[in-house]
């Protein structure tokens, strides 16, 4: 590090600690892409069998798999394959699946509009209700209801989303048939068009994403209350529907968001099962069917894709709580 | 300069099997290891024959009746738990393992080594655990053995991160330091002085760990990427059964069940471990 | 035993229909696609069970109008638009609703005119005249000439193009052929053909506009839809073709506005979808709840007569298999009627390692393969190869295919074979590197002899899983294809099915038929015997309407 | 005196389980009266002081009595009015400054919370500058809008009081308010606390094991042991002659470098919750204990107006000891010094940035003396004892041990240096392996670092135990079953297996009540010449180091200020930084002396 790089740096750090905070824990999130990149491109590459045989399939003469190998540059050496790749993938272009020869990016772009779509309504339906009863059992802690909440999340974290998935279809969309047991929608359009074919997977995502932040929440908002200035504020007298709020919650505010940060690593597991159950045309269901055809670029394209919006997830979480918690605000 | 105000005895810790739910959660664990171990020798026909027409109903032959290709459920349920306890079992055992080594380096040596391997840790964190499967089933296809080292690898960076935390803490204590100043060599004072003290937390982290595991071993299987039939595992069980929920309910319903109450019963269990060493599970988990 | 749920058909299974002109006993081109609708679909289904064929859905005045979706069995990631390479069910359908052929199979596999009127041969078979229908106009208005069919034939000849049909054009010589006038076809033949018009219902012979290159994009051709847009893998929409010839001023097919084709190839999504009222048919319902559905009033069962097998193939030069008695011992150690029991659950017979039972091309006279582990493991152990340990590949990519592998391991293990089952998951059975590579995998064909023959068994058939090897075989299997009287060329056919038999390397443990579904509103569903893609009466979606 | 503003009556309280935390206390506070609550660890002060604000922390239930404030019962309140009284009748300042501000909330805010919710809206624009000006603090905006990690102690204690004054109570209750803080700011707070009193008229109950501190601040003092008051009296007349037994071994175990003399503590341990003995409840560790005391619990005797004591023998109590210090071992004047420090630096990283902990510090050490590091928190005078036990690597300096150099890490030394230096720990808690027996801690270093087997050092242990005076019954036990005094014994005990020449004492007694600190030190004493130990006694109570110490060295942010005979520095400190600790220092003897100016605190 120069001379004069170094003072840039304590004078930035110096005058708005947070930007130069930002600036440096960005730098790590995509030196982390870029490591993350490198890990799916050698677990991918280190396939047995060659990617020929996968387009050309059956029939095809040991010629045309040899021109098509070179056509498609898997001849040249791996770090040079993987240049190219990133270089692309910067670009937006993740190359062309073996299977249908279409580019993965169109592949990608319609299926991840469903899957942001079903996503964030699981977030919007899944949060405030989970935060409401972690926040409510946490602060009456020991009591009936905590006893029920606690009960109940503990069962729906070790119920496996296929397993709710497949029961809630069949009697919410077959015995009952009052809710669309799989995702039909009209070709092309978005899932919104019909609201009611997203309400089951939804349901399937809640139940075991919100157990787990009933449960983490819970603990943190117990960990407040018992906290040295709780008791202090109501030695003070301040009323304790108060005491809750401003001082045990205002404190637990920062743990719940690295809780919500926590949850996206399982709800995008949970998308890609609640996807094949119903059918629901999205990045996940795509996925599960790139990696039995062995559809490498495509399976590159959607884990780079995901992974980096998982770990920008993490650092915006990050940036939350440092700007979240006084102490750590004041402190870089 | 802290105030006198410790109390002189700690309260021992409330029993452990003092509250009926770790009672029953106990009963479930132990019940369901006994049928792993001795599950397949009771099965009253073969798991893997095709006796009957399928998804037929319980009868006096097939008391919990048969499943798509006809098989007996009863004598696949017996066996079908063995797969799932000891891929989880083994994964977590592995993953404790690796990121036992990594955390305990990590938090005794500190200063670069620390933050390299912590580094590392955030790598394997970026992959949301199912997408990381999945990537390795692009590689390896059906194989067990990377379905097993893979969720290890998912554990890793969590495990390393709470032995590191417990081993910073008690590093920094008297009696670590006085062995320190007596110039005991290191494995000594990792065997005799910080080990003993961090197994609280590792073991109440245990239960809802190898949770994860088998969950994690079930989806895959799910979604056709882990044990292949005519093997009988009850989340297999699940997937190639489902087509037969109105038919036969038990098919799908039993296997469910169990998956369930093991996973619960084992949560259960951590939790009331955890609050015997004070800390409990879930506040374990906010430190991850 | 129910199978689990059908789902795809392997890709790359050119599951064509062929049939010999005796079959029927129809002459070429006299049934007009207007008969079609009227006649009742009642043929005597091959089954021995002698269940009658359940009644299509064929009754009452068809109705104009209505949007219809149909769930189909496979398809995803690798879908594409262009039409000359339909390897698998959902493919085939959407080809099938935008492009048209000169003839097409009824439903009892018979040639029936749909772009040609009529074509006559010449004294020895080496010539035929085709004469066109007048008035076809394609979707972008263009009147259908004698150059379109020319330039589409020529286009799939040409193997830059990569067409799957390219070898049924073997016997064409396409450079002296010509267009006599605007309605007239005259194709020169490099040796004699018997049946023309049933060469031309073989798969991707389309007809397109003459000079048409790019086909990921737009989708010009005759058919009763034209195809509007869609979603890879998720599903296509098809909407009417104003101008469709077989429409007429009276209003005739195709009944619905517009046709979605949604791709489902989870099985119980796809009979949830249909039991929820998502979707108004669906593809390949599985046995066990075909049993428990038919007859009822949630669901209508489509039962079409074809001649469905999942065999279990080895290659015949692959290690030990080379020696005969391993192949006969293999063919032994199959316990057909249990699977059929299990398996079939009544839809089906027993098979006999030959293709196309219940068709007319079919040697029934050679003597039924039975279970005979003990003969099996004596025969092995002369060979050399015994305990035999063989890797069987599988998946749910038809109905029966999982539950047949795990049915021949129990039994296969009493005559000393060790059978490791590898499941694979069925969108890419047929799509990955194992296919047409392992020594030993599991198949879907439901064809019947000849069409096999060309798919798998000639020379240079495309999917030769067997390398069947064989070129006095094949020579006397093209000179049988030559031969213009239908007694002799069938005689000569059942002649070329006695080695398969003995010492081939498929094991065809039964014949089942195909079980599709539909909401009961649904009419217009002629079910189709013919061997290949016959779903829901030969995809013809146009002839279905909604009550 | 007019009608007392708080009335405690008969107050009982329980554990959940039962067992008696305050065993039917009654004690009266007048209007601008200030009492002090004494006593140690498990003495049911702070449970008391709760009470007096209706409060019982979890755990705990305030099962009888009555607790009134100007006649108004506070136990049979809802918990609503409870709340509304707090802050307003009555308001509590809490121990640790450090937890009982709300991290997230600005110190301006906490202060205007208190007054909106009290219904002083309207003025809170002009209370809160008062009342942070009343706790010298700067009232300016830009203070206000500070968060409490951005404060000092000292600070972070006075925003604790200016919130128990915002809404002008007639009673403030101080839970251990300067515990934590260092002893210049102590005696700053002190100061304040009483100039508040008095200007303001209020009432004070000022809770404190430290009875030096109590006496600065309480006009009247109140003892407790295990759960009940035993002796109430003026201030000035209970330090002079404390009448019940406890309060004598109170008084003559607080260490005070105004008067130099031995330190006797009170032998045994304060009895659990749960196994008070019948009668009086100090008995068993009272040399004036006979049956009488044992029949049953003494009543509490008023010896004169507002003098009342609960011991059937007060007359027979002696006055508070004060003997002279133990001699040190005989000094021969040529002999070579021990231990030989030259310019030492060390220096710590916190976050990438370096500060320098020890300044070129030099001094050494003679055999069998005791020499005291003396100097308040950041003097490094820790720092240098982990240099000299070999637990940091300074970055400058040598030490010489027996004049040979000293190998920075431990690890690197020879086994005989590893063996004659040891060193034992501040926290009690925290100084053995919970996992391990006693027997098993004890034995250890000699079968380190003498090499003895396992049975030879095993059977050193008995003899260990007995020579830091604790039963050898104990060899067999878990560190969790000992109290904070028996556990730095056993510490003690296992430094002393390996026959060390220089024993370090970083803080060891600063965590232990009174009473056993006294015994602590005076077992250290004992040893020193039994053994001819050099001992380096780390601390900041120069109470401590004139009970203890031979010579003393006097550090301040890591440079040396002073050094030289313990007595002549307390008695005539030469430097000023010297000058102003010896002032701040609480002392029994000075209750009325001037307490150094709040200007000088950092």
């Amino acid at each position: 590090m120069s001379a004069t790089a170094l003072k840039v740096r304590v004078k930035l750090r110096a005058r708005h600690p947070l930007v130069a905070y930002a600036f440096r824990r960005t730098a790590i999130a995509v030196l982390l892409i870029a490591l993350v990149s490198l890990i799916v491109f050698a677990a991918t590459e280190v396939l047995p069998g060659n990617a020929a045989d996968q387009i050309l399939g059956r029939g095809a003469t040991a010629a045309q798999k040899a021109q098509l190998t070179r056509q498609l540059g898997l001849d040249r050496p791996l770090l040079a394959q993987y240049g190219s790749w990133i270089f692309g993938v910067l670009h937006g272009d993740f190359g062309q699946s073996l299977a249908s020869g279409e580019p993965v990016s169109t592949f990608i772009a319609g299926r991840l509009g469903n899957s942001l779509i079903l996503a964030i309504g699981a977030l919007i339906v899944m949060i405030p209700i989970s935060v409401v009863l972690g926040t409510l059992s946490g602060v009456r802690r020991g009591r009936p209801v905590d006893h029920a909440v606690s009960g109940v999340s503990l069962a729906l974290i070790a119920l496996p989303e296929f397993v709710s998935g497949t029961i809630l279809a069949v009697v919410f969309g077959v015995t009952l048939a009052v809710l669309p047991p799989t995702s039909i929608i009209p070709v092309g359009s978005s899932p919104l068009t019909d609201p009611k074919i997203l309400i089951l997977p939804i349901l399937t995502l809640c139940f075991a994403g919100s157990a787990y932040i009933i449960r983490m929440l819970r603990a943190g908002v117990v960990e407040a209350m018992a906290s040295e200035y709780v008791q202090a504020a109501r030695l003070n007298g301040v009323p304790e529907g108060r005491v809750v709020r401003r001082h045990a919650l205002r404190n637990a505010l920062a743990p719940t968001v690295q809780v919500v940060a926590l949850t996206l690593q399982w709800l995008v597991g949970g998308i890609v099962v609640t996807e094949t159950v119903f059918a629901y045309p999205g990045l996940g269901q795509g996925l599960v069917q790139a990696v039995t055809a062995r559809d490498i670029p495509v399976v590159q394209g959607i884990t780079v894709l995901l992974a980096s919006f998982y770990i920008l997830v993490n650092l915006a979480a990050d940036m939350t709580v440092i700007i979240l918690v006084p102490k750590l605000r004041t402190e870089l | 300069m802290i105030a006198a105000s410790q109390p002189r005895l700690r309260r021992n810790s409330q029993t452990l099997t003092s509250s009926w739910p770790t009672r029953i959660s106990l009963v479930v664990v132990v019940l369901l290891l006994l049928l792993v171990i001795f599950g397949p020798l009771l099965t009253p026909h073969s798991p893997t024959a095709e006796l009957g027409p399928p998804f037929a109903r319980p009868s006096s032959a097939f008391p919990l009746g048969t499943d798509y290709a006809g098989e007996d459920v009863l004598s696949r349920v017996l066996v079908g738990g063995r797969s799932v306890i000891l891929i989880g079992g083994i994964a977590t055992v592995i993953g404790y393992l690796i990121g036992g080594v990594i955390g305990l380096v990590a938090g005794y040596q500190r200063g670069l080594t620390d933050s390299i391997l912590m580094r590392g840790m955030d790598a394997l964190l970026a992959f949301p655990p199912i997408i990381f499967l999945l990537l390795l089933a692009t590689g390896f296809g059906n194989s067990l053995t990377a379905l097993t080292l893979g969720i290890a690898l998912i554990h890793v960076p969590g495990v390393a991160r709470i032995v590191r935390t417990a081993a910073l803490e008690t590093s920094v204590r008297g009696y670590v330091e006085a062995a320190l100043a007596r110039g005991d060599r290191v494995r000594v004072i990792l065997r005799r002085e910080i080990l003993p003290n961090i197994w609280g937390p590792i073991v109440a982290d245990g239960g809802p760990r190898f949770t994860v595991s088998i969950l994690l071993v079930a989806a895959v299987n799910f979604l056709g990427l882990g044990i292949a039939p005519p093997n009988a595992d009850w989340a297999l069980m699940i997937s190639e059964n489902r087509s037969g929920l109105t038919l036969n309910p038990l098919s799908v319903l039993v296997p469910a069940f169990m998956i369930a109450a093991l996973t619960v019963s084992l949560n259960l269990l951590a939790d009331q471990i955890a609050r015997a060493h004070g800390s409990s599970v879930d506040v374990q988990a906010m430190r991850r | 035993m129910a199978i689990n749920n059908s789902d795809q058909t392997p890709d790359g299974r050119p599951t064509r229909r062929s049939f010999m002109r005796g079959a029927a006993g129809l002459a070429a081109g006299a049934a007009l696609p207007g008969v079609l609708a009227a006649c009742a679909s009642g043929s005597s289904s091959s089954t021995k069970s002698g269940a009658t064929l359940a009644s299509g859905t064929a009754g009452g005045k068809p109705k104009r109008g209505g949007h219809l979706i149909i769930g189909l069995s496979d398809g995803g990631a690798s879908d594409v638009l262009s039409p000359w390479v339909t390897p698998y069910y959902s493919a085939a359908a959407r080809a099938q609703q935008v492009f048209e052929r000169l003839f097409t199979y009824g439903p009892q596999s018979q040639a029936v005119p749909q772009l040609a009127l009529s074509a006559e041969p010449n004294s020895d078979g080496t010539v035929w005249r085709v004469q066109l229908r007048p008035g076809v106009t394609f979707h972008n208005g263009k009147t259908l000439t004698a150059d379109d069919v020319l330039y589409s034939f020529r286009y799939v000849a040409n193997p830059k193009n990569n067409a799957e049909s390219l070898p049924r054009l073997e016997p064409f010589d396409l450079n002296n052929s010509r267009a006599v006038s605007p309605t007239e076809v005259e194709f020169q033949m490099v040796r004699p053909l018997g049946d023309f018009q049933t060469a031309m219902c073989e798969k991707d012979l389309w007809i397109v506009p003459e000079g048409t290159v790019d086909f990921s994009k737009t989708l010009v051709g005759t058919g009763p839809y034209k195809y509007s847009h869609g979603e890879i893998g998720i599903a296509y929409l098809f909407e009417r073709n104003p101008h469709y010839w077989q429409t007429g001023a009276a209003g005739g097919p195709p009944w619905t506005d517009s046709v979605q084709i949604q791709i489902l190839p989870d099985p119980t999504a796809r009979l949830n979808a249909l039991l929820g009222g998502q979707i108004q048919e669906m593809t390949f319902i599985d046995f066990a709840s075909a049993r428990q559905y038919e007859g009822g009033s949630t669901i209508t069962v489509i039962r079409s007569p074809q001649p469905n097998t999942t065999p279990i193939y080895f290659q015949v030069d692959a290690a030990h298999f080379s020696d005969v008695r391993v192949r006969q011992a293999m063919k032994l150690s199959m316990n057909r009627v249990a699977m059929v029991n299990d398996i079939v659950l009544g839809y089906g017979t027993v098979g006999n390692d030959l293709f196309g039972k219940g068709q007319a091309v079919y040697n029934s006279s050679l003597p039924q393969w039975t279970y005979d582990p003990d003969k099996a493991a004596s025969l092995l152990k002369q060979a050399g190869a015994y305990p035999l340990d063989v890797t069987l590949p599988t998946a749910d990519a038809a109905p029966g295919m999982v539950q047949a592998a795990v049915a021949f391991k129990q039994y296969a293990a009493a005559a000393g074979i060790n059978v490791t089952l590898q499941k694979i998951d069925a969108g890419t059975y047929f799509g990955n590197n194992l296919y047409l590579k392992a020594p030993f995998y599991e198949t879907q064909w439901a064809q019947g002899f000849e069409s096999q023959a060309l798919d798998g068994l000639v020379l240079n058939a495309p999917y030769n899983e067997t390398h069947w090897y064989d070129k006095p075989w094949s020579d006397a299997f093209y000179a049988a294809q030559g031969i213009l009287d239908n007694a002799k060329r069938t005689a000569a056919f059942n002649a070329l099915q006695e080695p398969l038999w003995k010492e081939g390397g498929y094991l065809i443990w039964g014949v089942y038929e195909t079980l599709d579904a539909t909401t009961p509103n649904v009419r217009g569903i002629v079910p189709y015997n013919s061997n290949g893609f016959g779903n829901l009466g030969g995809f013809n979606f146009k002839y279905h309407w909604l009550a | 005196m007019s009608e007392p503003l708080l009335q405690v009556s008969d107050l009982l309280v329980t554990t959940v389980a039962g067992d008696p935390v305050l065993d039917h206390v009654s004690v009266e506070v007048g209007r601008a009266e200030s009492i002090g609550l004494v006593g140690e660890s498990g003495s049911g002060k702070t449970a008391l002081a709760h009470a007096m604000l209706g409060f019982a922390r979890p755990g705990l239930r305030l099962s009888g009595g009555s607790v009134r404030i100007a006649g108004e019962e506070l136990l049979t309140k809802s918990e609503t009015d409870l709340r509304a009284l707090r802050g307003r009748k009555v308001s509590y300042v809490p121990q640790d400054p450090a937890t009982s501000l709300n991290p997230s909330m600005r110190i301006g805010d906490q202060l205007r919370e208190i007054c909106r919710i009290h219904g002083r809206q309207t003025e809170t624009e002009e209370i809160i500058p008062t009342v942070l000006g009343r706790v010298d603090l700067p009232s300016d905006r830009q203070f206000q809008r500070r968060f409490p990690h951005q404060l000092s102690g000292g600070q972070k204690q006075r925003v604790a009081i200016a919130i128990a004054l915002a809404c002008d109570p007639p009673l403030i209750v101080l839970d251990e308010p300067t515990t934590g803080l260092d002893v210049v700011t102590q005696a700053v707070i002190l100061q304040e606390v009483r100039r508040i009193q008095r200007e303001l008229d209020v009432s004070l109950v000022y809770v404190s094991h430290d009875l030096a501190a109590v006496a600065a601040v309480a006009d009247r003092v109140v003892v407790m042991y295990a759960g009940s008051i035993v002796e109430s009296a003026a201030t000035d007349v209970l330090v002079a002659r404390p009448r019940h037994p406890y309060s004598r071994g109170l008084v003559s175990s607080v260490p005070d470098h105004r008067r130099a003399r031995r330190l006797r503590g009170i032998p045994g341990v304060a009895p659990a919750v749960d196994d008070h003995p019948v009668g009086c409840v100090f008995g068993p560790r009272c040399e004036l204990f006979t049956d009488a005391c044992a029949a049953e619990q003494p009543s509490l005797v008023a010896l004169s107006s507002d003098h009342w004591v609960r011991c059937i023998r007060s007359e027979d109590t002696p006055p508070p000891t004060s003997e002279p210090r133990l001699a040190a071992p005989g000094l021969a004047a040529d002999m070579e010094p021990i231990l030989r420090v030259q310019e030492l630096v060390a220096d710590y990283r916190s976050r990438g940035i370096p500060f320098t902990a020890v300044d070129r510090v030099s001094f050494i050490a003679q055999p069998g003396e005791c020499l005291a590091l003396v100097g308040e928190s950041g003097s490094g005078k820790t720092t240098i004892a982990r240099c000299i036990v070999g637990l940091h690597q300074p970055s400058g300096g040598t030490i010489a041990f027996d004049s040979r150099r000293l190998q920075p890490s431990a690890r690197r030394r020879s086994l005989e240096q590893r063996r004659r230096i040891q060193i034992v720990f501040q926290n009690p808690y925290e100084s053995l392996n919970p996992k391990r027996t006693i027997r098993d801690a004890v034995s250890w270093p000699a079968r380190a670092l003498r090499g003895c087997s396992r049975q030879q050092a095993e059977q050193e242990v008995a003899t260990l135990l007995d020579r830091v005076r604790l039963p050898a019954g104990l060899a067999q036990r878990y560190p969790g079953e000992l109290s904070g005094g028996e556990r730095q014994r056993v510490a003690i005990a296992r430094a002393l297996a390996a026959r060390p020449d220089l024993l370090v004492c970083d803080e060891v007694t600063s965590a232990l009540d009174v009473s056993v600190q006294a015994a602590t030190l005076d077992l250290l004493r004992e040893l020193q010449t039994e053994l001819s130990l050099t001992m380096l006694f780390i601390t900041h109570d120069l109470g401590v180091v004139a009970s203890v110490a031979d010579r003393v060295i006097v550090l301040e942010r890591g440079s040396l200020q002073e050094e030289g005979d313990v007595l002549e520095i307390l008695r005539a400190p030469a430097q000023p930084y010297t000058r102003r600790l010896v002032e701040a220092a609480p002392s029994l003897m000075a209750t009325e002396n001037g307490l150094p100016s709040p200007a000088d605190v950092p």
